[in-house]
């Protein structure tokens, strides 16, 4: 098994004709993934390299059966495209998107939440991968290969780091998720970790946040009260100072709260083992799993 | 997008939130006419994006003319906590009975606008929230309802306002609501909100962030911000689109992504040094945006060695070492440079670089080798 | 409350609906300077509330001001389906390359606003709903989102409209649903919504139903009403704050609560009867309240027997008897009355009835046999 | 047993030091309803004849443990009640306001809708009279005694009509439940069915409907599917014209929908008995229940 994406995805894209989008979406296909569709008003019946385009989520479901849906409209327009998809019966919607206005992002959740029918990934983050079955986003996929290691990150390249220090270790991954480091991301931690735990093929979570919030305070309330099998966490950001955005909407450390100290000691109080830098990740990962 | 107190008075005005009367000045002439307008007392108040200016005289009440001049030439000029006040707001002096707080918060844990009420005004709020917590009163607003009369009245009933502006506090609220959702703010705070003599309420001080992502929708909004406040290399990073943090260390650092970034960082300050920056040269960074960014991080004076820490997923590595190349063409930095690229076409990369056989530029394969490189080089005299 | 076309377009211009130039009049000079102000061909408007109008002559284009003028003089005063016009619409005659169908409505069922685009505009949409209903397009608004963009597009898409206006129909439907919403209208429809050869997109007619119960909120529409277009009956009930529908017959009933007024029609009908009118006095009806409910049931001269019939809950059956004998003090009706009093104080109601001991007012115990009863006294000769 | 209000109810009246407020909550109390408190901003710590006034709801629950709210308001601040006392956690909430703006009550709706923590009924309805327990609304009791019909109605006045009919034919009542008039009542018929279903001391349901809209129409559907104890129907206005609105904001026919014929014949045509005048419903019962 894997989370999130695989062999049942269907994915449909939006904003399939612009440059990004194709040069994502065909890498996704190339990777095996079963892409069945893409959005962009205006352009119904057209095809990108095959892949039929409609002018709404609601035709791509009907005609194509889609139940993944890929954003990478431009920030203006992302809400509304989720808002559709979601309208539209699409279940996962991943967000790649990076810039969103935070009320656009409020809205958007609590009107998903409401409704209770889709799950969205996201905004601004690099999408799922479960390696040897599905790609959905950006993740650089040719440098992760299957196994039993879930990884959950906020951040993108930060992700890749950690997997590549892993996979030099020889571990592979059942899925590696990027919740992406907006303020308010469609899915957090806590999301995950249960959909890990769950997940059979999954015997160990490397849960990798970052500075700002307290997602991941609040995921280590979680992991101890209801995550049996191994996690190591890994925070980004000792080094930022109070008051400046780091990159991420959500990276902001603001008085003595969302310091990653904080977070690390958070976690370590749980029991969970953090990792210092991507190299101590992979070296925990090793004694946790080979003893 | 932090706002200066009188942008944030006149966004309030827009939206019916009651403040004094007053007028932006930039000059000690220009301030003389403002409080001519405004009348006597008035106060001269500096315009900094930083809290306490009142404590370091940074607000002053003129009676006359003379002094408004004399005020405004010792505010205009002055530095508050490393911030030249460029900017002042005259505004008619208010009279007080009474001193509260008010602000709309965006609460990223809740998912929600949350709204916090304390007759404890006047002071740090952080302050009142660790000594005497129940002294603020709060409650979340479910942004698809919006904010309700209810919300109001309850706010004002449970900080404990006075019985007679119960309806008006809960009438500003609610502006103040407007303020934050229909301007897109992430914050909007009122600290103090006064109770005059004649039992107006109103907004003695202004403190609104903006989020810049929807700036788009807001064109007045987005003429607001005043480049004068901000650090000059951080300024120049944004006209050229890179995401830069001026730090106080030695060792310029560019990576991709914000945690990757950040993380890089934490590495170098592990390995014993200290980052002078955080530059995230961003997804699918293109040769001219790494030449742009070396630009960036080499216009700060201090820094002494540079680490690039690259591990392409969009950003492919070969397009990071031609823009390295050209800025190196276009530059010729002084100081050595630290690179490591890994991850999509990692190898062509590093091979461009080898054949460039660039001065001074040290490639390190692994993240924690650079780290360690690139404090070793900084050290040297 | 139902607008007149006029008023309902000069909502639609107020939220940035495009509608043709147009100006009101109510005379023949106003019509014709009004035709010279929006130029020639202009179509000459009769403003009534009721549809089908430009089959029965109410609508007619003018090419110069003797046209205009003929045209005025001849729908002003007209009647049409017994509605007499007192006022025109001059507009700008717009030329039509398509005609498109689009309405908001109250949608009781799913608690929901209804939004609905069809290309077969022009025409009676209950018909195309009978006879072709896949050219609606449909969807509901859930009301704590809002219109979205995605509900425009889908809707155009849906209904098939052509390509190039796809985008200015979507942003149209939005600015009819801000109409619906920020006007708290119950139906907002314009049949025919036209593309213009220069592929512009126009409301070319407006029906728009506001809620009575809002207009508090709406000072300005609360203006609007035209009281000519009403029955004279019924606006002098409304005057009095008494719910009065005029209907056919020769009964004239009260009775108290909406519910048990239109019970007791039915009765009456059942008993072979036809009511004259609906009037529900309302929940705790006061004297004078039934007073002057006397009073607007016998304005009506088809009226030939009168039966009351109050079943007390807050109502108390004293006061009712009460306010029909003082009614009978001040107005001596020359029709008979039958009276029904249960509920609370009914026996202190009937009691005061018998000793007042008024002139061919007829005591029943039951709803039943006061129907048979006031059926019976109406078809006396 | 009864339905909505009895022995557990803790009311609290919004409005209780109006005119109509005090007179309706002191009648509640005299019935025996447990009435522990009242609402009015601005009038905290007065009483009306021994029943403390709170300036919110919220203070009425943790100081009185509220659990029913009467919202007795004027229209224009009803919605704002409603809300607040769903705020503060009352599950039950009784609107007997009548004349509320419809997008207050679409709002007010989809609100509790989404929460699903608070019940509202109403508005513009007479309220709930369980006989012998507790009366919450404007319902004259003295006419109602304890039995086993159970009665749901879109009208106040006619209500009381059928119950007295039924009364003179010795029947009594479980519970009488007004939803009111208006076009978006909080809870439908189907709602009370379904209470009225599993309530034991139920043993008839009289349905009374009114013409406009098609909740008569929604409710037959579900009787047919849900309801095994027996129906009687009653629709008023089978004499209305098209395109009036019959004093309640909801009841008024437009084209051929919403017609008390069509209402009636829905009902029948899935078993349900339909009275054409109140006596004849009770004749009905007096068949159905003594055979």
């Amino acid at each position: 098994m894997s989370i999130l994406v695989g062999t049942e995805t269907r994915l449909c894209t939006s904003g399939i004709t612009g440059r990004e989008g194709t040069f994502h979406t065909l890498r996704n296909r190339d990777y095996g993934t079963s892409v069945v569709a893409g959005v962009t008003p205006g352009k119904g019946g057209q095809d990108v390299d095959g892949i039929p385009v409609f002018d709404t989520f609601h035709e791509a479901v009907r005609e194509r059966g889609a139940n993944t849906a890929m954003i990478f409209v431009p920030p203006r327009f992302a809400a509304d495209s989720i808002l559709e998809a979601e309208d539209a019966g699409i279940e996962l919607i991943v967000c790649i998107t990076e810039g969103i206005p935070a009320h656009d992002e409020l809205r958007v959740y609590n009107i998903l939440k409401k409704n209770g029918r889709s799950r969205l990934v996201g905004p601004n983050c690099p999408g799922i991968l479960s390696p040897g079955k599905a790609s959905v986003g950006i993740i650089p996929a040719s440098f992760f290969s299957p196994g039993n290691v879930g990884v959950v990150s906020r951040s993108g390249t930060l992700t890749y780091q950690i997997g590549n220090v892993l996979a030099q270790h020889g571990f592979g991954n059942s899925s590696i998720v990027g919740i992406g480091g907006d303020p308010v991301p469609g899915t957090d931690f806590i999301d995950v970790l249960e959909m890990f735990q769950a997940d059979d093929e999954t015997e160990l979570i490397v849960l990798c946040g970052e500075i700002g919030g307290d997602a991941e305070e609040r995921a280590a309330d979680y992991i101890a009260e209801h995550v049996t099998k191994p996690v190591i966490g890994y925070i980004a950001g000792f080094t930022a100072p109070p008051g400046k955005t780091m990159g991420h909407a959500g990276a902001i450390v603001s008085g003595s709260r969302g310091t990653a100290a904080a977070k690390a000691q958070a976690l370590e109080e749980r029991g969970v083992r953090v990792g210092r830098t991507p190299t101590q990740v992979a070296e925990a990962a090793i004694t946790l799993l080979r003893g | 997008m932090d706002l200066l107190e009188y942008q944030g008075k006149q966004l309030f005005a827009r939206h019916g939130v009651p403040v004094p009367d007053g007028r932006p000045a930039r000059t000690v002439e220009e301030a003389v006419a403002a409080a001519q307008e405004v009348g006597y007392p008035c106060a001269v108040k500096a315009q900094v994006q930083i809290g306490g200016r009142g404590k370091l005289g940074g607000i002053r009440i003129a009676h006359d003319a003379g002094e408004a001049e004399q005020h405004a030439r010792a505010i205009l000029g002055m530095d508050i906590r490393g911030l030249t006040v460029h900017e002042l707001w005259i505004e008619a002096a208010s009279e007080i009975a009474a001193e509260y707080y008010a602000s709309v918060v965006f609460d990223r844990s809740a998912k929600a606008p949350l709204m916090m009420l304390s007759t404890k005004g006047g002071m740090d709020i952080e302050q009142v929230a660790d000594e005497d917590p129940d002294a603020i009163a709060r409650l979340h607003v479910d942004p698809l309802l919006g904010f309700q009369d209810f919300h109001g009245r309850r706010l004002a009933f449970e900080a404990g306002v006075d019985a007679d502006v119960v309806r008006p506090v809960g009438a500003l609220l609610a502006r103040l609501y407007e303020v934050f959702t229909t301007e897109e703010a992430t914050l909007v705070e009122v600290n103090p909100l006064i109770v005059t003599p004649d039992r107006g309420v109103r907004a003695l001080d202004a403190k609104v962030t903006l989020d810049g992502n929807a700036l788009f929708r807001h064109p007045d909004n987005a003429q607001l911000r005043d480049p004068s406040a901000e650090d000059p290399q951080e300024r120049m990073a944004a006209e050229r689109g890179l995401t830069y943090v001026k730090l106080d260390g030695s060792i310029g650092i560019l990576a991709n992504g914000a945690g990757l970034s950040m993380s890089t960082l934490d590495v170098v300050a592990e390995a014993g040094g200290q980052p002078a920056n955080f530059l995230d040269a961003g997804g699918g960074s293109r040769a001219e945006a790494i030449t742009s960014a070396v630009e960036v991080i080499l216009s700060d004076d201090r820094v002494r060695a540079v680490l690039f820490n690259i591990f392409g997923g969009i950003t492919r590595c070969d397009e990071v070492a031609r823009g390295l190349i050209e800025a190196f063409r276009q530059i010729d930095p002084s100081v050595p440079f630290v690179v490591r690229l890994d991850g999509t076409n990692g190898e062509e990369g590093r091979e461009l670089l080898a054949e460039a056989s660039l001065p001074n530029v040290h490639i390190e394969s692994t993240m924690d080798g650079a780290a360690s490189r690139v404090v070793e080089l900084a050290a040297r005299p």
